[in-house]
Formats: C-alpha cells, structure tokens, sequence
C-alpha cells in the first residue's frame, strides 16, 4: 500500500500552485529573440512580453493576466518600458518583436505599479491581509509591488454595497473582495463558452455578476473556472473558506466521464487526518488543459458520505441482517461458497462483472481471478451496457476498438457531426473545447431526437439539427453516405487506396432504399435537409464525427457504429487530426475496462479467447489452462441464473440492479442466485440481493491507471489512504488466492507490469514513465514509444479499411396504440450515471429528482403540466415521475435520466438488445404517460384493447 | 444550470410583450452585431428594456442572458425601468458649463424636487452637439439652445 | 416664386429655425429649402433669400419676421441683415474644402450634391487601382481628423495589404467632446459627401460594408443620413454595383446608447459588435483586427468627408495648404462663452488668437477670455498668454496641449478653474468604460482628491498626491480616455495655480 | 437474440448469412448458449430464424 505521508512519485510535495506564465502559448514558425533585464530568451514569434519574461524567469507583476485566457490588458499591473517604445506598454498585451529589448524592473514602471495597486487598495476591504486565507494573488502582489500607503483616505468605494452570495453550493461570491479584472467572466467565455458572468454597470460602478441574479438561479454551470481564475477571495470555494489552504498536491484522474480530466488533489494532513480541501483541474492535463466541470471539480464530497461502507459484511440470506466481519471472514466466505458453488454445479456457475471506473488495474485482476481462479471466462463489465457496440463496430471496420483521435484534434475541426451524443451534459469538458471551436467559425450537425444545447444557445447555432427518430440511426447514416456517394462527394482516391470491399459498397448503399427521400418517413428528417448536412459534412476540409451512447444503446448500435466509419472512411475523414470517429465514452474507465480483457470473449489488448498463441501468453505467467471459448455475457448470466446453471456472481463496483435494462428480469436472476458478491463504496441496490458486501475505495484512494475516451493512459494517485483498510485489487487478488490461485502483486504498479508485458499495445506503459511524461496515448510500442494521439495514419490497423453494408433493420420494439410514444433515456449534467456518487453531493441542488421531457403536443391531449406526476409505463413495467412540458422534444418522444433508483427508470426499458453486442436498447421504449392520479381508469381500457395487440417481443 | 424562469418584471411583461420583443429580436437577428439595434427598437416601442426581455433576447440572438444583462446596464441610454411623463435633459459639458450650465441643471433639478414639474425626470447629459449656442438642452426629446431657467419655466408650465 | 434657405440643422432647429420654416412655408409665394447651416451659429435661424445676385442672409430670424425678410426690410442697415452670405466676412475669410456644401446644398438631393461637384472623386477612384487611390490619400498628407491625427492613407495601406475574405469601413460618428459639433455639421448639411467617402474608402482598403456608428444625441445627422443613403442606393451609388463598376459597397447607420467611451476606436468596434461598449488592448490594430476581428478602416467623420474632395482635386492639391506635417485644412469648432460661435474652416497654422477674437470676437459675456479649452473634454486648458499659438498637431503638442478634433471652448474670467479641473476627473469618473484600474478607480480619487484641495485642505499634500494619481493615469490608462484626462487638470494648475491656492472656510469651500 | 442477429444479416444470400452467423456464434457465443440452441434448432423450435436453425445445425 502506497504511504501517505511521503509524496507521491513525481511530487515536489509542498503546497505550489500551478505556474502561470500570464499570457497563453502562441504557436508561430517564427522564433524571437528578446533582451528582458540582461537576460535573452527566444520564443516563438508573437508571444507576449509578459510570458517570455516568465520562460526567462522573470515574474512581471499582474493581476489580469493568467495563462488560461487571452490578455486582456486592464489591470495595468505589468507595464515594462521598451527600448525606443514611447510610453509604458502592458507587457501582457505587447507582442514579443525580435531584437526587443525589455526592462521590467525600472523606477518608473515600479512607482507606476505601487500607484495601481494603491488605487486597488483604495477600493478594498481593510482587512486584505486577514481574508485572503493565503490564496489570494492580489495581497501577493501588494507585497511585491511594495504598496502599503493608501493615502487617498476614506473615499467611496464599493464595499458597503456589495452582498455576498453564498447562492452556489460549492463558491461563495464577495464583490466586496472583487477587483473587476473580468477573469472570471472570460473564464466563463473563453474557457467554458456558457457566458454566464458579466460586467454589470461601468465606470467605478463596474460590478460582476451572473447576470444580474445570484449564482444558483443564474446561466452559471459550477464548472468552478470563474473560481480558478480569480485572483483574490471573491470567488471561492466554500471547502477553502472552511478548511483552510492544502499543504501538499496530488495530482490524478477524474472519476466520472470518460473525458478523464487530470486534477490536482489538494489536499491537507496526513494519514488517517488526510482531507481533501479542493480539487483544481490540471493545466498539464492532455484530456482537459486546466478544466472541469461541476462533478470533476466540485462533487467528490461522496467520499466522505455517511453512507459510505467501511466494513467487509456477510449474511447466510438475503432476508438477513448484515453482520460486520474481518476481511478475513468476508473473503473466506465468498471463496469457499464460490468454490462450493463450482463443486455442485460446475466450473461454468459462477463469474464476475467488472467496473468501468475502477482502474485498469483493479479490473485487469478481476478478468485474471475468473479466468485463471474461476476458471472460465464468465467475466464482463459494464461497458457491455454503454459502449460494447463501439468495440465491436470500430474493430469490424478499422481494426481497433477505440476512437480514432485525442479530443485536441477537434481543434481542427471544421464540421463536427455530433449524433446521439450531448456533451454539454455528458462530457462538459470536451463540450467546452468544441463550443470554443464552433466559436472559431466550425460548423456543427446535431443528430439527436432531442434539441439539446449544442443546438441552440449562447455563441452555439448548430448548422443544422436533424431529430433523427429513436431506432432509426442507421436509417439515417446510410441515407447520409448515400447522399455522399451518388452526388459524387466521395473521396474516390481514398478509398481506393486505403479501403477494401469498396465497389460492393458503394453499390450497396447507392441503392434506393438508402435515398434520403426513401428513409425519411423513419428517420423523421426531412431529405432536403439530411441532404444538405451529408454535403455539409463531406465537403467540409476536415469532418470529424463525435458519438454517444444515442448511437451504441440501439438493437442495431454496432451497425451504427459502423455506419459512420463508413461515412468517415468514404469521405477520407480518417487519419489525420480534424477528422475521425470518436465515441465519447460514458464512464471514466470504459476504454480501460474493455482493454483489459474484460469481455468473455476477448483477453486483454482484443486478443480472442480462441488464439492459442494469446492464451499461452497467460498460461505460462498465470501457470493454469485457460478454457478457449468465449464465456457469459452480463445478460446472458441473469439469463443462466434464472435457469439454475448460474448461481455465482462477483460483482465489482457497479450497480447491475439499476443501471441494467428490464430491473424485474435482474432482480429476479440475482434473487435466483446462491451468493452475490458486491464490492463498492455504497449498499447500492444490487447489494440488495448479496451475500457477501466488501467496502471499495473511491478514486481518491486508488493507485493506478484510467484510459479515457481518447485511450489516454492517465495515473490516479492516492490522496487519501484507503478508508476501508484495502486496495480494491488487493481484495480481488485476496479471494483469488483463497480459491487457491495466489497473485501476488507489490503494488499496483507490478499489475500494469504485467499488463505491459503481456499486451502489445502496452508495451511500453509503466507507471514510471507515466509519472514522467504525464499520460499516454495507447498504442505505446516501440514504434510509438509516446503514444498515438491519432490512429490509422496512412494504413489502418486492420490494413485495410473495411466498409461493411450496413442494412438498416429496424427494432422489434414498436409503439402501438397501447404504447404510442417513445422513451428515450440520457444525463443531466449535474448527476452522472445511476447518481451513486452525485446524489451524495451537493449536486443533487441541481437535479433532485428524474423528470420525464414531454412535448407540448403530446402533454395537451393528455392533461399535463409541468410539475405533474406522471405515470411512465412500457411493457414491462412502470414508474412514477414528474413531468416538464418541453420544446426540446419532438412529439412523440419523452425523455427522461435514470440518475434517481426512486424513480427506477429502467424499470421500463425492455430486455432488447444490440444484435452483435447484447448492449441493451436503453433508448427506444415503447411508452405510455399518463396523469399519475388518473391511471386507475386509462389501465382497465388499455388492458381490453390489449387483447388486440400483438405481444411484439423477441 | 437550468434557465432561469424569469418571471415578468412588471405588469405590462406579459406574454404579449414577449411575444413582440421575440418578433424585433428576430427582425434584426440577421444583421451583424445586432443586440443595440434591437435594444433601440424595444426602447422605442415600450420606453424601457424590462428584465423579462433579457431572456428573450438573449435566445434569439444566440447570447447568454448574462451578456445582454451586461450589455443592458452599460448604455446610459437603455431604460431598464418605465419612462416619466416628461425627460428634461441639461448639458453639464465644459462649453455649457462655460455659459451657465451648472446653475440651470441645478435649478430645474430642484424644481423637479420640489414637484412642479410633476413626474419629470431631470438628467445630466454631456454634448449635444449645439456648443455655440450653449446652454443646451432637451425638453422631451427638443433640442434647445441658449436656455435659461426663465425659458425652462415656460417650456415646463403645466407639467403635472 | 422666391426660394428661401432655412437650415434644417438642429442648432439653428434648437434656435427655431423649423417654426421660421414653418412660417414661410405659409406663404404661397415661397418654396423652402431645408439645408444645413453654413457654420455662423451665432447667426441661427440664418435665412437665406435667393436674389438674382446671390443668397442674401438674414440673421436670428423669428416666425414674426417672415414679411420684413421677403420684403427685405428686416434691420436692413444693421447687423442682422448679412447682405450676400457668401460674401459675408466671417465665411469669405475661411477656406473650406471638407464643409464646401454645408449650408449650400440641400442634404436631400443627390442631383443636388452632384450639381456641386459630388461623385467626381468617387468616379476618379473606381477608375484607379485601389492602391493608387491609397497613394492619393497618402500624397495628401491628410491625417485622422478624430484627434490623434494618425494618417489616413497609411492606415489604410495597413487593411489593404491585410488578406480577409471581409473588410469593413466604420465611420466613427460618436462625436461626444463638448465643444465640438463639425461631424453633426457636415452630415447635416452634406451628407453625400460621408457615403462617396466611405464608399471610396471601401473600394481602396477592399471593404464592401461600412457601418457608422453616430450617437444617439444626433437625431437629425442620423436621419439626414439615413435618407441620404437610401437616396444613394437608389441612385446606384451604393449596392451591389457601385456606379456602373462591379464594386460593392453597402452602408449601414448604427446608432450608439449613450456611452462616450464609444468614441474611442476600440470601444466603438465592441459597441458595433453589439457588445458592452469596453476598451480593447492594442495591438493587435484595428486595421488587422477590428470590427469582428477582421480588417477594417476606422475614420473620423471629417476625414472620409474629406477624402471625396482629395480624390476629386488629387491629393497634392489638399497637401498644398496647411503648415508643418499637420497638412490640409481643420474645421474648428468655437464654443462655449464666445460672441459668435460656429464653424470656421481654415488651413492649419492660424493662430488660437484670429480663432478666438478674430472670428469668435470674444467671450459672449463680453468679459475677458480667461482660459480655452482646446481639443475636447481630454484637451488642455490654455490661458489667454498662449494665444499665439498656430493650430498644428506638433506646436500643440509641445505646448503641452492638443488640437484633437478641433473644438474651441473659451470661458470668461468667472471661471473656477479648480472646478473645471474637477469637472475633468467627474467626467471621466462617469464616462469611463471601467476596464483598467487607473481610469476606473483613478477618476473617482481624482475626483476626491480636488474636492479636498477645493476645501482647502492640506492642499500641498492633495497636489502632489493628485500629480502622482496624473502620472498613472497618464502612463497607465489603457485608452486615451484615462490617459488625457490628467491633460485638463494639470494645464488647469500649471496654468492657474492661483485657482489651486485654496485655505480652508468654515463651510468647507470656495475662495 | 440469434434471431436478432439472422435478422441483421437477412440481406445476404443464404449461404452467407449462414457462414457469417455461424462465426458470429463462434466468436461470442458461450458453448453452453450454443448448445442450447443446437438444441432448440434439433427439435425444430420454429420460434428459430431458418437461417439461424440452419446455422445451429453446422455449429
């Protein structure tokens, strides 16, 4: 186990914040050569005075300037004289000019910036030096600057005026404390593009403001950028006023989506004392640059919830009460009754699910225990629910399970076709980036049933916003293919040179059916416009394609998924920055989780279970046969549970019970069984149904590895020391070791050792190089010895690019007059995933309940309003939930999260399912909604006229 | 995090209001840079930019509601309550200031606070553009030059 | 039928010129030409009558005095009755090139305006290569006319050589420096000449939009305007085919909401954006990066209006009158406490002097001239000893003054010259966009620092406490708005220091 | 769920939507869930595609 009280690899140890260099980088051919007070320093051409300074080692005083956002040049702070300039240049503002020769350090720009500040301090609290609690720029600058006299006396000043708002729950705001140096609000422009802040009046008036109102009932998103751009106290984080300032920084890995943004923990105290005073994103962080949003930066309060599991447990049944054990008892009990199991009803009874956000690590040793200690390859993870399609699909096509690009490439963008996706609340911070590129001009298609916000707001106009009906995507990509290849938009020579199976292909999706005109009574899009976005897209210098779980949650996610390689591979757009097909993972761990091996059919790196020279990799390391057929996919163990062949399971870190389709099927398969292991933070709803409970580790308190969404390799590193006693691996190794299989591991970083030396892809990850360089891009190989931002670059891994006929064959699951409408599922930004973590913060402020979108049209003729309580009922089952009156769907579809287990929302999604994948159909459910109080007359009528209705299942 | 539901400021915020500022909003949205042509044509059409607004315009323009709140309280010239019955406005610049100016504002403020100008709302102004023939001023959008306290009684007689 | 001119321009409108036209209109027998005004402020309502040897003026005309000016009776041997105004003294003394048609032509009319030279530069430059067109303007010498004097034809060499898919011409008609009103002149009465301007403007810097950003107080320039650009697309002299030559070119009005801080280039850029009206930091310059981050040629009013004279008479012409490097002619501008205040247009190099008692004859008060504001509310206070003083961009300059847009203010010897100087730091206190520190916070110290020295109260410290504050506001304003505000103050002390020389009364002020 | 799959594939020819499914079920599929529709397809289930039935016989 990894000790706390010594820094952590790579860590200077101390508290530091980041260093800021004022001004952001320019990327320019040119370099210049600057004198700044004797000291030459070459830059690119361009840079600002301010930054080569910095790169020199010179700190010019500032107080407007940081290096996330453009100069803006108000706070004059960082005047410098210029030789043969007239005046005082701001040297924030000042463009580096080769053969500049710079003084920053004069009499005359010193007394300037002792003024300034005077004035500043003319206009600020008295008690400057007591508030600032030791973060505060400003009262640095001061004392640099040498400015202590005030000699302008009691004038007016803004003070008395200013009302604090303790409005948000993670920041306060004193304008009291505010210097109007606007970073908080071009932080919120410019870095976030939500444009929730502003300047209110002007002149010596000048006051930020979320628009006029306090910050909970603003625009504002709690992304905490305003917070980590300003210089002094008026926005701060609620835990900095309370704790104080850290005294020593971690630096590791977001847990929530997989846009996997790099944090620095700080953190105060040590050992068990140990806490966590606030997460700031990391500049250096490839996936976010010095972002976040409101669960990264602000919702890991959940680990210090009460409801936090800090004990192994055990009971004989489910009707039990729990009993507190030693780990000792509770891993003996789940082994014996593993092997028990195994003894009565064969090697074949028992398996494991693992976690997509647990590390890479921990879930390499789950696939290893079953595989090698189990003995067979019942092992899944919960990306068989999300993302399994994506594996599948981009394997068939390009050769690789994983996106084609880093999210930096969307950068070079120029058309994003966005479908199924809304990462504004899925993945804020790649939303960020890319709203930041539509504002560089981009152009953006949104293929979603639903008017998200990528659509229409502030600085956002999408070019278009194609509704694409739930269950008709691959309707829609082939008409948009078709549209490309019969008006000659294709990029002939491209595919020629890098496709296979190219001239059946075009024919095939040349055919009629494919028309725009001849899809659009499925798809719902009329053809002209589908026409126009297929052009748009094709034409474009650079399209890059972005998807979500709208794409891969479908009967036909994979033929989706190929869909849109084929669109990407027939209009060139692979292989270079710009371009690409990129699923924007749902989990933190999902990319990780299938990469290592975590499939029944599949060992780690996508290597088949059925080639011997794979297996006998392992078998010579793990020293025991491994069984060469695929094993049980997650919904094919709940099926062999209520069968009685599978009557076992280990379940690690994820909440089959909620998050999984058909909740009736589930509970009654993991009823069914005769031992249930659950390891996770929380008794969740699956640990409803087990036999044996072992507390996990939050991400705080894990050593290891998460592999986002762009298969960047980032460390997670402990901030706080385990709080259950265990590392989460070590508890799997335990088990696997008391059913007789040891697997011995120093630490985590001997399991990536392993990983490393077994998998290709790997080859050249450890966790030393990656505290040295940071993160990585997988595939790291001699070849790549960095990484690989990019993938296909000139040849695919597959070699050939291959374009699959994507025939669109729609879903069994129909809407009758018994169920007329359509469910579609997705996330609120505020909550993420079954909310086990976010319904334990603050965030739940935000987003306290699920609530059912309902167009306006459909809510009349059912005597709705917003606020209402609504019966949601599908075939099989029903739930109650409020319903919102909205716009943003169109007539026919509702809409609502499954963050909330009171509401259950997957009690009505059906068992339905992706054909090559089994990920199940989460968005296309046939649905009814009704007034909840006036159910009782609406069901007698439905059932009579159900009698009529085919039962329509498969 | 969601938007704010405004609720109407005023009484005359209603739906219709909403309505009409949408219709202006989408009449300029086409232009460049079109958030004060369409602050000028709500000012002209209901005297004043009603908080209610705000959000409309904001989404029609593909701004934030922040933005145009800011945009909204930089002009002097945006109302963000409704007009008086009557507007005087004086020039305080150094030309007028040079013939009188200071005097005749502080006269008519006084007595506009006295109540005898009824509701009138005396503003400073700086240039009107009529320097030679100072003071200047406006008495319900007319500009006037030469004015002299004696001259603002009589435009003013009456005013309840 | 007689025809008589009376100006349509809001100062002599503010003096009662619509009600003298009004009662003339009444009169069967006469047809009514609403112009500008010929810049004899002192004179409005001037009324012209058009007689077989001339436009014979009347001046300060009354509704009553229609009869007495048709029959030419009206104070026929005394001041009031001007004889042949273009003859009269006070014009035929001045030289005008940029005001030529002000108060000549009817704004209305583009046969008008073509009847008095109008479209000739315009139809010279779409017969030149743009860069030529530059070079003309460059051979002029002509200088921005908006105060900081920076030539034209260099700043548009800058937009034409700067590669965009899309440039702009904005016309910065945010003329809100007391004192001046020569932008509202011209484009009241010739407003043609601001769309040939700009219209050639767009053809020699590559632009095929223009905007003009007018302030709100302008309503008659902004209506004048507005007519006269529609008149010019109909007359193919905007749109899609300007004058017959391909060239596009369209003009737009936008009109400002009462920010003075919009008549700085940058601040007027982000109000066109439709943005809080903030300073932005240079560089990067306007004529690489400006309206909407592209392109575009940012001129003063008076410098496009002048451009179409430049083109029509080449540009040596122009650069043939003048004096030093500050070439061609200024309109000044005489305000404030002066007997006969307008607008006087003349070459550069005459003296404050001939400006002031020749033209101005004096204070209105008839008491002595005390101090002049040259240059606008940023401009310095000039005592009567500096008199002398030639108008030019450099004689002012190390005079410790500026010319600025050419607005003359004069005050009597009443004036406070502590309060003025107060006045300055409110000014700017109330105007300041409030994005940097020194003009956003400085104003106010400013503002309380005199009002302690105008108490009296330990006024040494205060002064050298306020000539700190002047330096960092001078030295560290982002803008030229915290940056000259110190100009007024500190010419008010050097100048008057007696008006600084305050003891302590018990009411806490005054001498 | 192998009909889902025959489904998908209903637009090759017989022989090689057959082939394809075939592999398909080799690939993902647990012995024991092949076996049971081996089984289902040996006694004629007609719930069963033909082609997936048709698949089961040659697995």
């Amino acid at each position: 186990m990894t000790t706390l009280d010594q820094p952590a690899l790579g860590e200077p140890g101390g508290y530091a914040p980041e260093p800021d260099l004022g001004t952001p980088p320019v990327a320019s051919q040119a370099d210049a050569t600057v004198t700044i007070d004797g000291r030459q320093v070459t830059v690119p051409a361009g840079t600002s005075v301010m930054r080569a300074a910095a790169v020199a080692g010179i700190d010019v005083p500032k107080l407007c300037a940081t290096d996330s956002l453009k100069a803006f040049g108000s706070c004059r702070m960082c005047l410098v004289e210029v030789d043969g300039a007239r005046g005082t240049p701001a040297s924030c503002t000042t463009p580096c000019a080769d053969g500049m020769v710079v003084s920053t350090q004069t009499e005359q720009v010193q007394r300037l910036r002792r003024n300034v500040m005077e004035l500043y301090l003319s206009d600020h609290p008295a008690d400057c030096q007591g508030c600032a609690r030791g973060s505060c720029e400003m009262q640095a600058m001061a004392v640099t600057v040498g400015a202590v006299e005030a000699r302008y006396g009691n004038g007016r000043d803004h003070l008395a005026e200013s009302s604090y708002d303790a409005s948000n729950p993670y920041f306060d705001y004193d304008p009291a404390a505010c210097i109007v140096c606007s970073r908080c609000v071009r932080a919120c422009g410019e870095v976030q593009g939500t444009f929730a802040l502003t300047v209110e009046g002007r002149g010596f008036d000048s006051r930020i403001t979320p628009g006029g109102t306090d910050f909970l009932s603003s625009e504002c998103v709690s992304c905490g950028a305003c917070v980590q751009a300003c210089p002094t106290s008026a926005l701060q984080e609620k835990s900095l006023i309370e704790l104080g300032m850290p005294t020593r920084v971690v630096d590791t890995t977001c847990a929530y989506c997989g846009v996997g943004c790099s944090f620095r923990a700080e953190v105060q105290g040590t050992g068990e004392d140990t806490q966590v005073v606030r997460m700031m994103p990391a500049k250096t962080g490839g996936a976010n640059e010095g972002h976040s949003c409101v669960k990264g930066r602000f919702a890991y309060g959940y680990t210090n919830h009460p409801d936090r599991q800090l004990h192994p447990m055990v009971r004989d049944s489910i009707d039990d009460e729990w009993r507190v054990v030693s780990w000792e008892e509770a891993v003996a009990k789940a082994a014996d009754g593993f092997s028990a199991i195994q003894r009565d009803h064969g090697v074949g009874a028992i398996g494991g699910i693992s976690s997509s956000r647990c590390t890479n690590e921990e879930v390499y040793v789950v696939q290893k225990m079953v595989r090698a200690a189990f003995g067979n390859n019942n092992v899944d993870t919960c990306a068989r629910v999300c993302h399994s399609p994506t594996g599948y699909g981009l394997n068939q096509t390009f050769g690789t399970s994983a996106g084609t690009q880093d999210f930096k490439s969307v950068e070079q963008a120029d058309v994003v076709l966005l479908i199924g996706a809304n990462p504004t609340d899925a993945h804020p911070v790649f939303a960020s980036r890319l709203k930041r590129r539509l504002r560089q001009g981009a152009q953006i298609v949104v293929a979603d049933p639903r008017r998200i916000d990528l659509v229409h707001g502030p600085h956002v106009e999408a070019a278009a916003h194609l509704p694409v009906l739930p269950g008709s995507n691959v309707a829609f990509v082939n008409a948009m293919a078709h549209t490309v290849v019969t008006e000659g938009l294709h990029d002939e020579a491209f595919l020629r040179e890098r496709c296979e199976n190219v001239d059946s292909y075009l024919a095939f999706i040349a055919r009629p059916e494919n028309s725009p005109e001849a899809t659009e009574e499925v798809t719902g899009i009329p053809a002209e416009q589908l026409r126009a976005a297929a052009r748009l897209y094709a034409e474009a210098p650079n399209a890059a394609i972005y998807y979500g779980l709208g794409v891969t949650e479908h009967s036909q996610g994979s033929t989706m998924v190929m869909g849109m390689a084929n669109l990407a591979m027939i209009t060139g757009n692979i292989g270079r920055e710009g371009v690409g097909v990129n699923p924007l993972r749902g989990q933190n761990n999902v990319q990780g989780s299938c990469d290592m091996g975590s499939f029944p059919h599949e060992l780690p790196g996508y290597r088949h279970i059925s080639r011997p020279e794979v297996r006998a990799i392992y078998e010579d390391l793990w020293g025991r046969t491994l069984d060469p057929e695929p094993g049980l996919r997650i919904p094919n163990m709940f099926d062999s549970a209520l069968a009685g062949t599978f009557r076992g399971l280990y379940v690690q870190g994820e909440d089959i019970a909620q998050s999984d389709p058909n909740t009736q099927h589930v509970e009654a398969a993991l009823r069914s069984m005769d031992l249930v292991v659950v390891q996770d933070l929380f008794l969740n709803e699956t640990a409803r149904f087990a036999h044996v409970f072992l507390p996990g580790t939050s991400f705080l308190e894990k050593d290891g590895t998460f592999t986002n969404a762009e298969r960047r390799i980032n460390r997670v590193r402990p901030a706080l020391p385990p709080r259950q006693g265990k590392d989460e691996w070590q508890i799997t190794c335990d088990i696997a070791a008391a059913m007789g299989f040891p697997m011995p591991y120093a630490g985590a970083h001997e399991i990536m050792d392993e990983i490393a030396a077994t998998t290709p892809t790997f080859a050249g990850v450890s966790f030393a190089r990656l505290d040295a360089e940071g993160s990585m891009q997988w595939p790291v190989t001699d070849a790549a010895p960095h990484g690989t931002p990019t993938m296909h670059v000139g040849e695919f891994v597959r070699g050939k690019g291959n374009l699959v006929e994507t025939v669109y064959v729609p879903t069994t699951e129909r809407t009758n007059r018994r169920f007329p409408l359509v469910l579609t599922t997705g996330r609120i930004l505020s909550q993420y995933n079954v909310g086990a973590q976010t319904r334990r913060t603050a965030n739940q402020t935000w987003h306290p309940e699920d609530i059912l979108e309902i167009h306006p049209a459909d809510a009349h003729v059912r005597g709705i309003s917003t606020g209402d309580l609504v019966e949601l009922s599908s075939r099989v089952g029903s739930t109650t939930l409020r319903a919102e009156v909205s716009e943003r769907m169109p007539a026919g579809v509702v809409y609502t999260t499954f963050h909330h287990p009171v509401t259950g929302a997957n009690v009505v999604t059906t068992e339905n399912s992706d054909w090559a994948t089994n990920c199940p159909e989460y968005k296309v459910t046939a649905v009814e909604v009704g007034v909840a109080n006036a159910r009782g007359l609406t069901d007698a009528e439905a059932a009579a006229r159900d009698e009529r209705e085919p039962a329509g299942r498969s | 995090m969601s938007t704010p539901t405004s609720t109407p400021a005023s009484p005359e915020a209603g739906p219709d209001r909403s309505a009409l500022v949408r219709a202006v909003a989408e009449h300029h949205r086409d232009q460049r840079g079109p958030l004060l042509p369409v602050l000028h044509e709500v000012l002209a059409e209901f005297g004043y930019v009603d908080a209610a607004d705000v959000p409309v315009i904001a989404d029609v323009l593909n701004l934030s509601a922040a933005e145009v709140h800011g945009v909204v309280s930089f002009y002097h010239d945006v109302r963000t309550t409704p007009p008086p019955t009557h507007v005087v406005a004086l020039c305080r610049a150094e030309a007028c200031q040079a013939v009188g100016a200071e005097s005749l504002y502080a006269a008519a403020q006084e007595r506009a606070a006295s109540g005898e100008m009824g509701d009138t709302e005396v503003q400073q102004v700086f240039c009107l553009g009529n320097c030679a023939l100072g003071p200047s001023g406006t008495v319900d959008g007319r500009l006037l030059g030469r004015l002299d306290a004696a001259r603002l009684t009589e435009l003013t007689a009456g005013w309840r | 039928m007689t025809t008589v001119y009376v100006p349509g321009d809001a100062s002599a409108v503010a003096m009662g010129a619509d009600e003298v036209a009004a009662a003339f209109r009444a009169r069967a027998e006469v047809t009514v030409v609403r112009t500008g005004s010929r810049g004899m402020l002192w004179a409005e309502p001037l009324v012209e009558v058009a007689t077989p040897g001339g436009r014979v003026g009347y001046a300060n005309v009354a509704p009553g005095e229609v009869g007495a000016v048709l029959d030419g009776s009206l104070d026929a041997d005394g001041e009031r009755a001007l004889g042949v105004v273009a003859d009269h003294p006070w014009l035929a003394g001045q030289h005008r090139v940029t005001a030529a048609r002000v108060g000549v032509v009817d704004p209305g009319s583009v046969t008008d305006y073509e009847a008095h030279g109008g479209w000739v530069g315009l139809r010279r430059a779409l017969g030149m290569a743009p860069a030529d067109v530059v070079a003309e303007v460059t051979e002029s010498g002509l200088r921005g006319r908006g105060g900081a004097g920076f030539p034209a034809g260099v700043k548009w060499k800058t937009v034409l050589e700067t590669a965009a898919d899309q440039k702009f011409v904005a016309c910065n008609f945010d003329e809100g420096d007391s004192g001046t009103f020569a932008d509202r002149m011209v484009v009241e009465g010739d407003p043609f000449t601001l769309v040939e301007g700009m219209t050639i403007a767009g053809y020699a810097v590559g632009a095929t939009e223009g905007y003009v950003y007018v302030r709100s107080e302008y309503p008659h320039a902004i209506a004048a305007l507005r007519r006269a650009i529609e008149a010019a697309y109909t007359h193919g002299f905007l749109g899609d085919d300007v004058c017959g030559s391909g060239h596009r070119f369209d003009l737009h009005v936008r009109v400002g909401a009462g920010a003075y801080i919009c008549g700085e280039e940058s601040s007027m850029l982000e109000s066109l954006e439709g943005k809080r009206g903030e300073v932005r930091a240079k560089p990067p310059i306007p004529a690489i990066s400006g309206l909407f981050g592209l392109p575009t040629a940012v001129n003063n009013v008076l410098t496009l209006c002048t451009v179409p004279m430049i083109l029509a008479d080449g540009g040596a012409a122009y650069a043939d009158l003048g004096v030093g490097r500050s070439r061609g002619t200024q309109l000044f501008q005489l305000a404030g406490n002066i007997a006969r205040g307008g607008l006087v247009e003349l070459p550069f190099g005459v003296t404050l002097r001939e400006l002031v008692e020749g033209y101005g004859g004096g204070t209105l008060s008839g008491r002595p001239v005390r101090a002049i504001q040259v240059g606008g509310p940023l401009g310095a206070y000039l005592s009567p000893a500096q008199l002398d003083l030639p108008m030019d961009y450099e004689a002012f300059a190390e005079a410790g003054a500026m010319v600025g847009h050419g607005g003359v203010v004069v005050f009597d010897d009443t004036v406070d010259m502590a309060r003025m100087a107060r006045f300055a730091m409110e000014f700017c206190s109330l105007e300041s966009c409030g994005k940097c520190t020194p003009c956003r916070i400085g104003s106010v110290r400013g503002v309380e620092t005199l009002d302690r020295i105008i108490a009296g109260d330990d006024v040494p410290a205060n002064l050298v406490l306020l000539d700190e504050l002047c330096e960092t506001m001078t030295k560290g304003s982002l803008c030229a708005m915290g940056g000259l505000t110190p100009m007024p103050v500190q010419s008010a002390i050097r100048h008057f220091p007696e008006d600084f020389d305050r003891t302590p009364t018990p009411e806490g002020a005054a001498r | 769920m192998g009909n889902d799959i025959a489904r998908q594939l209903a637009h090759l020819d017989e022989e090689e939507a057959v082939t394809r499914i075939v592999a398909h079920l080799d690939r993902f599929w647990d012995p024991r869930m092949r076996r049971t529709l081996q089984a289902l397809a040996a006694a004629g289930d007609d719930t069963l595609d033909p082609r997936l039935a048709a698949a089961a016989r040659r697995l």
